[in-house]
């Protein structure tokens, strides 16, 4: 006998939604597959009308006048610098501090945690103007600590840090307090390892806002050679005599994309886990 | 008699030393000078005069910034609601390890790792009349075309659209985490209480992820209050301004006209509102979870 | 209300590991049966399957001759605590109560009368409106109970549900439970790895051990008439003691057997004819032992660990050529570690397994 | 060894003429300039210029160059934004740089030298001009009935004209008659309402601090503007890189767009099988209105920002003036006009296609009183509040009203 | 190594609540003492003030003579094991253990010696090179053991260490617990709400309530001669059954009690003159009771739930007034629930607690 008996797996999961999400997935993908289709095309065949997208011939030709351009190489390096550099900044950072907020006593601990949770909500506007002016005086525009400083100062990575480190459980640093560490091994050598999910969320984040930053970029790095790839890329877009093909700006704005994207899908699964699984287990 | 030893002491206060160091050149400093500009008849190169609070009075009574004032409520208004429920739907729809679900999970996220000029260039190529995905589909449905970018209420809905799908990649990631943090039990308890699929998440799932609802909504509020390269890049503010934000303007009166004190002014009726909004939502939250309790 | 539950050949496995294998159950109605084993033996899944929260990969399971196990949970008519108890935790105790009944639009009146009955029952009525997060572990399990109690389910299960509690909670509550059943006299099971639970709950145990059912009984038949080795082993504490055999010699009454380090022991257990004696072994409860004074006759006992529980005494010791031994003593004794004492033995209720675990008993009755 | 950092729009092209340095051989506003420059560093060895290319137009980056003392040497400046900079002291008064070189004010046309003389200095190396154009698809025009025997288009010289040609165009080719920018950008509007008050010979910036849009003439300029579009005339929503790809590809008789498109168009033209193709051709902005016979101009410059230099560095931008100066006509070819006075006379620039049917520009092109400050963000309210009258339902007396209040708010609070 | 502890005048106030209230109490080297009492009474808050994690209101800590309350909790000198046993999940067990003698830089080859050492003691040494991830409870439990012995402290910590684990491995950890002490003979402090722990392992307990110290004493005397109503019933399983004293009567050899439902009991305990006799009570624990024919001299007690536990079985029931007593029978008993039985006490064994819950016992020795 063969009856079909009653299997649960309903409990936490839908097939519709599932389908719902996916019809939407393409939604979401078309957009950029247009971008795709329209890089590969000649700019000339697109002139005639985009409907070309969807036939023959395909050309990697616009990916390879972006390539001849020497400068985006050093768009690119400079990109990379700065977002590193402003990641490690920021996780350093936020992670001593947020280890103090969270787990240290010291006077007016929570009087400037809250001061601090207030710099959330300052937006980019308010300060800019000054900063430049700041940076003018150390001399610091052009350069790159110039373009890493500014988003050091997020709240958010405190924030996010002071959360992580409450939920690591208390005992264990008292039990490295009993084996006589010091309150600096203590964070050092217990705590940030077990924040490491944690770290990887923050990181994540920082690097692509760092990545994708554009106003102080914009008007810190006034010469070429300091032009991250984002400024580089909207420096040379516009050329009104030429009015760029649609296939070439669809190229830019893959290749523009392109290292993030690798990034990406490289780190998919950790990006994913770290910013859902960000708790400490 | 010697004292006995305590846990807290200022040296304890050296962890903060390098972040508080940062934050106060590089925030609260330039927060302050800003706020004094803000007190000055002053332009990009000097000419600093003090005229009090002149220059909030000439924001607060020009009506281009109770335009973008209201456009961006408006935007805020449509597109956090937006993002906080589409971003609920696909966590819940993905909300499990198959295949299929992380590979929709990656897809949706991935958007947001876009910049901001990538993104607009894309949705300019989608939006654009003639050539572009829409008039290509409107075309093949033989619908009247419309400007998306050039019409009045259409290029606010195509920023709007423009900045979901941009931004939609954390809410859903935000509340698949705290999806995954509910106990499997508390669902195989409600299967055993004959709960219905609908009673489960509208009395199991929501409010268990109650508090990451507000913490969501409170970081998109703050984000899109600050709404600023979708517009200037897609619409530029147009048509009849009808999309510009608060920050084009603040970025029109710097940059364009030059006048840092009404600038830095409007920058700071754009920090106080943002302020009110994120501690109007923090204490309904609180304060709805006192009476709970 | 309450039924019969029968479980029909039913066979779980995932991809290709067995978990269970072949099972054949029937719980009477009205019956405490509590399913005991080792941790990872299948207890649970077997539960989750009678509930519905994991497939049955083959056999079927009827409840009161109807076959359930093709509805889904909520239709099956039972009702479970778990181990975590899983309360709403931002309902009240009420609205956690409440929730089963409102889902199949039980009227408000009715819905209320049986919250406030089973919260007077479980004495939770000062509880109602106060949410899990602010009861304590005692409270939430009572509550977990009173969201089963209040469905009228045809048969409640239990997984583990006192494993979170400390230790004096465990005992009150599972006093608790035990009037509870007595009051209801609904069908329960009840699954636990402790054995002092298992043997103070239960109508009948059922011992599982790799993947299989090993006994099933009334506590008093598996702690005196274990099967095997294994459940004589599991059950009891202090484990029974194990002192391997030398040499059988057959008698009338049974069997005299030579115990290496306790010489000759007299038992009244006769063995069959292709009994497998190598491996084997002769054990003992400590109960069954008696410190006595040097000049008795017995066995000399070295003593390790003293435990003093109270009412009793425990004494872990060594005999001579090295084999252990667990012996007691009354509350007051005065033994200390170190010290060496004479242990009688009583021979009646000593047990033999075979060297592939199967257990031989005395014919009398003790 | 000298270095003259170059900040520059026009948009990058490394990959095509990175290395080029035959200066004849390119085409197109980036490709000229990217070859000249290195035309120019070929020739002077000891001199070396580094290239930073902005996103058009630049100013926020400049300003914030200013504001933080690291201005590069040379900029690439509109004459409409010129004064802003040098009402306050931040561009260099280039008349010995020029001097040293040996040119001289009369060397350039007057239309160039006056913009960019302020307080009787010369501010800039004055580079062209440009005006808007009427883009002319002859194909279309064709089938439309509206070439002449000769194969010259028939322009509207009126508004009656325009309307007539427009409704007989859109009835032949199903097409609208004009091409224009109304998404995004609406700098356009305001060029072509400048020039429409120019025709009318209207003194609506009599006074730079004070614009004045009360009159009759503010009032038919954006009439006609509007009437244009609610007729149907107008090619709707279409951004910058959409109009100029909409009028290549055929989807309306006449562009109205700068003269930087000549060169691209016309070159489009000498190929076959396009839209384009034998036939294309440009004239200025016809006079809609009888008082003048005007059209709103333009142009580019290059200024030097306040800033340390040394003598060596002052004379090494000085060559690079004299090789722009030198190199007038090359530039001329991407459709600008020339500045310097025996180039836009010389045969070679009279033999450049179309630049015959646009030389008039040169005397009817009139740029708004040097004295008035913020043109770039004056151009965005004025091109703001026009946009919403032309499209959508704000009343003409509205956004004149409204344009005129915005803009004198502005100027008052400088 | 070890050394003694002596706690004087200690006091802990969080704002103003007090939790501890001038506690004074002396540890010898080499003791093992459990801090025995019910939840929330200060037992936790006591020893980690000794760790030195939590800072001291009033009162001072001295270990072998020099005073340690200053010192940071590193500098103590003490080693503690935590319930979660908070080893570092990020480590390995070698570097688990070797962690704290690498911050005082101890020799590499010294630490290793310790570590194996330690390891060996506690079988986990083929462990050493695993996360604690991937150990079982019992195991972590160890090596949060191990963690506390390579340091060689002079005295032993332990916050409920055996709390998070399963009621098998409890009775193992116990005993092994009990033998590393003989082994090290270190001072150890061991806290627990478990009575079963505290009198299986203390060589004296303290007990703890009401942010005061109740009672210290060994097992047997906490056990036997409970100073107050308290501990009385807070130590020992089942707890003593508690008897309303309605007439007191003087005679030589003791007093003579008559107890509603119960009638006369003759005891061996005398009381003092001024004995406050409202609401006093007679104690009587389980095993000091039996099960005899109906025929002999006894209670008639009605059972509500029999519990059995194999090697005895625990009555509960109610004698006919309704007072409730608990009775013990050995693990083969018949009796059922529903039926009443005799009941005979063992009048010796019996304690009075007067209204104020003050104790008087028989002073002769049993
Ligand atoms: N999803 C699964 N895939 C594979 N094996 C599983 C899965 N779930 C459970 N098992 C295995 O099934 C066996 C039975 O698990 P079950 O939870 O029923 O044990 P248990 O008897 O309840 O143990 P415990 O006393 O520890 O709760 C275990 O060996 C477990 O490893
Ligand atoms: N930070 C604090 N502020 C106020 N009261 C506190 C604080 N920490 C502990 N207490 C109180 O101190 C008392 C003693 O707590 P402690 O943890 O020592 O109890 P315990 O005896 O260890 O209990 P348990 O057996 O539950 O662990 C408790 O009543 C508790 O509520
Ligand atoms: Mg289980
Ligand atoms: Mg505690």
């Amino acid at each position: 006998m063969k009856t079909m008996n009653y299997s649960p797996e309903h409990l936490t999961s839908n097939r519709h939604l599932f389908w719902i999400a996916a019809v939407l997935g393409v939604i979401m993908m078309a957009p950029v597959a247009w971008i795709i289709g329209l890089s590969l095309k000649d700019n000339a065949e697109l002139l005639k009308g985009t409907e070309a997208v969807f036939a023959m011939p395909y050309t990697l030709v616009n990916y390879a006048n972006i390539l001849e351009s020497s400068s985006v190489f050093g768009w690119f390096i400079n990109s990379m610098i700065v977002a590193i550099g402003q990641t490690i900044g920021v996780l350093l950072l936020s992670s001593l501090a947020g280890y103090a907020f969270a787990r240290l006593e010291f006077p007016f601990r929570k009087t400037l945690f809250i001061i601090v949770l207030f710099g959330l909500a300052v937006p980019e506007q308010a300060v800019i103007i000054a900063r430049h002016q700041m940076f003018n005086w150390f001399d610091l525009h052009n350069t790159h600590i110039g373009l890493i400083l500014p988003n050091l100062s997020s709240a958010f990575g405190v924030f996010l840090m002071t959360q992580f480190f409450r939920a690591i459980p208390k005992e264990i640093d008292e039990a490295a307090m009993l084996d006589n560490a010091s309150t600096f091994r203590i964070f050092w050598k217990v705590l940030l390892p077990l924040t490491l999910p944690a770290q990887a969320t923050l990181g994540i984040f920082t690097f692509l806002q760092a990545w994708n930053d554009y106003w102080w970029p914009l008007i810190s790095a006034t010469k070429a050679d300091m032009y991250t790839l984002t400024i580089g890329i909207a420096s040379s877009q516009t050329n009104f005599a030429q009015s760029e093909g649609l296939g070439f700006l669809g190229a830019q704005a893959v290749f523009a994309s392109l290292p993030v994207v690798i990034v990406y899908i490289f780190f998919q699964r950790h990006i994913v886990t770290a910013v859902s699984g960000g708790a400490v287990k | 008699m010697a004292e006995s030893y305590r846990r807290s002491r200022w040296s304890n206060g050296l962890f903060v030393v390098p972040y508080l160091s940062v934050f106060l050149t590089l925030l609260v400093f330039p927060l302050g000078w800003g706020i004094w500009l803000s007190l000055n008849k002053v332009d990009l190169f000097g000419g600093e005069r003090f005229i009090g609070l002149k220059n909030y009075a000439r924001v607060l009574n020009d009506p281009i910034f109770a335009q973008a004032v209201k456009n961006t409520v408006i935007f805020v208004g449509v597109s956090v609601p937006t993002l906080v429920m589409l971003g609920l739907f696909l966590a819940l729809a993905l909300n499990k390890t198959t295949k299929g679900s992380s590979f929709l999970r990656g897809l949706f996220f991935a958007s947001s790792i876009l910049s901001v000029t990538i993104v607009t260039l894309i949705w300019r190529i989608v939006f654009i009349p003639n050539d572009g995905l829409m008039a290509l589909i409107f075309e093949y449905f033989g619908w009247q075309p419309i400007g998306f970018l050039s019409t009045t209420g259409w290029s606010l809905f195509s920023v709007g659209v423009a900045t979901v799908w941009w931004c939609i990649g954390l809410p859903m990631m935000l509340f698949l985490a705290a999806l995954q943090q509910i106990p499997k039990d508390l669902y195989e308890a409600a299967a055993l209480d004959n709960a219905s699929r609908w009673r489960v998440l509208t009395r199991i799932t929501l409010p268990s992820i109650k508090s990451t609802i507000m913490l969501v909504a409170v970081i998109q509020v703050v984000m899109q209050f600050q709404l600023f390269g979708q517009a200037q890049l897609m619409t530029n503010g147009g048509p009849a301004g009808s999309s510009r934000p608060i920050v084009m303007y603040i970025y029109e009166v710097g940059f364009l006209r030059w006048d840092i004190g009404m600038g830095a002014a409007a920058s700071q009726i754009l920090f106080l509102i943002i302020l009110c909004a994120a501690m109007l939502q923090y204490w309904i939250s609180t304060r709805k979870e006192e009476v709970d309790a | 209300m309450s039924a019969s539950i029968s479980i029909k050949n039913i066979t779980k496995r995932y991809d290709s590991v067995t978990v269970l294998d072949d099972i054949n159950l029937h719980i009477e109605d009205g019956e405490f049966v509590v399913f005991l084993g080792p941790s990872g033996c299948g207890k649970s899944t077997l539960l989750r399957m009678i509930a519905g929260l994991e497939s049955i990969t083959e056999g079927s399971i009827e409840i009161g001759d109807k076959r359930i196990d093709t509805l889904p949970s909520g239709q099956r008519g039972v009702a479970m605590v778990f181990q975590s108890y899983a309360l709403y935790p931002h309902m009240t105790t009420r609205q956690n109560m409440s929730f089963g009944l409102e889902n199949v639009n039980v009227a408000q009146d009715e819905i209320d009368r049986r919250v406030n009955d089973a919260a007077k029952i479980l004495e939770i009525d000062h509880l109602l409106d106060r949410k899990p997060g602010r009861l304590s572990g005692g409270q939430r399990q009572r509550v977990a109970i009173g969201r089963a109690i209040v469905k009228e389910p045809k048969a409640f299960l239990f997984d583990e549900p006192l494993s979170n509690l400390d230790a004096a909670l465990r005992g009150r509550t599972r006093l608790e439970l035990a009037q509870l059943h007595q009051r209801l006299g609904s069908t329960m099971i009840f699954v636990t790895h402790d054995q002092v639970e298992a043997m103070t709950l239960a109508d009948r145990i059922v011992i599982m051990h790799k993947q299989k059912i090993e006994q099933i009984g009334t506590p008093m038949e598996i702690y005196q008439h274990p099967v095997s080795r294994f459940v004589a082993e599991f059950v009891g504490s202090p484990p029974m003691s194990m002192l391997p055999i030398n040499h059988i010699e057959n008698t009338v009454d049974g069997v005299t057997v030579e115990v290496s380090g306790a010489g000759k022991v007299v038992t009244a257990i006769t063995l069959p004819q292709d009994f497998n004696a190598k491996d084997a072994v002769i054990g003992i409860r400590a109960e069954d032992t008696a410190i006595v004074s040097p000049q008795e006759e017995g066995l000399d006992l070295t003593i390790k660990v003293v435990e003093r529980l109270g009412d009793r005494t425990l004494l872990y010791g060594t005999l001579v050529d090295g084999t252990e031994l667990i012996a007691e003593d009354t509350g007051r004794s005065k033994v200390k570690a170190g010290e060496t004492v004479r242990v009688s033995i009583s021979p009646h209720a000593a047990h033999i397994f075979d060297g592939n675990g199967l257990a031989h008993h005395s014919q009398r009755e003790v | 060894n000298t270095t003259i950092e170059l900040q520059r729009f026009f948009g990058a092209c490394e990959a095509e003429y990175g290395k080029a340095t035959d200066i004849s051989a390119a085409v197109g506003e980036c490709g000229i300039i990217t070859t000249l420059v290195n035309k120019f560093e070929a020739d002077n060895p000891d001199i070396k210029v580094n290239v930073t290319t902005v996103e058009w137009p630049g100013y926020d980056q400049l300003n914030a160059q200013l504001a933080s003392r690291s201005a590069p040497d040379v900029v690439s400046m509109h004459y409409s934004a010129m004064s802003d900079y040098q009402s306050r002291g931040l561009l260099v008064p280039l008349d010995d740089v020029l001097k040293g070189q040996n040119i001289k004010a009369s060397d350039f046309t007057d239309a160039a030298i006056s913009s960019v003389t302020k307080e009787n200095k010369v501010y800039a190396l004055p580079f062209d001009n440009w005006t808007m154009l009427f883009h002319v698809n002859n194909n279309l025009m064709k089938k439309a009935d509206l070439l002449t025997a000769d194969g010259k288009p028939i322009l509207p010289n009126s508004s009656d004209t325009l309307f007539a040609q427009g409704e007989q165009f859109k009835r032949a080719t199903n097409k609208p008659f004009l091409v224009q920018i109304s998404a995004n950008e609406t700098a356009s509007y305001a060029r072509i309402f400048y020039t429409l008050m120019m025709q009318q010979d209207s003194k609506f910036f009599d006074d730079p601090n004070r614009i004045d849009l009360s009159g009759n003439d503010a009032k038919a300029a954006l009439t006609l503007m509007k009437d244009i579009v609610d007729k149907g005339l107008s090619t709707q929503d279409l951004d910058y890189p959409a109009a100029v790809s909409a009028f290549a590809n055929g989807d309306g008789g006449i562009a109205v767009n700068g003269t930087w498109l000549i060169g691209t168009y016309d070159a489009q033209s000498k190929e076959p099988n396009n839209a384009l193709s034998d036939g294309y051709s440009v004239f200025p902005v016809p006079q809609f209105f009888q008082q003048k016979d005007a059209t709103y101009a333009d142009g580019h410059g290059w200024v030097v920002p306040r800033g340390d230099r040394t003598d060596e560095k002052m004379a090494a931008i000085g060559k690079l003036f004299k090789f722009f100066y030198d190199n007038n006509y090359e530039w001329s070819r991407t459709g600008h006009l020339p500045t310097v006075k025996k180039v836009i006379t010389s045969e070679a620039f009279k033999s450049l296609p179309h630049r015959s049917d646009i030389a008039k520009v040169a005397t009817t092109g009139q740029a708004l009183p040097a004295e008035v400050l913020r043109q770039f963000a004056i151009q965005d309210i004025i091109g703001e509040e026009l946009g919403s009258a032309v499209n959508s339902d704000k009343s003409i007396d509205d956004a004149l009203k409204t344009a005129q209040y915005r803009v004198n708010d502005l100027l008052e609070n400088i």
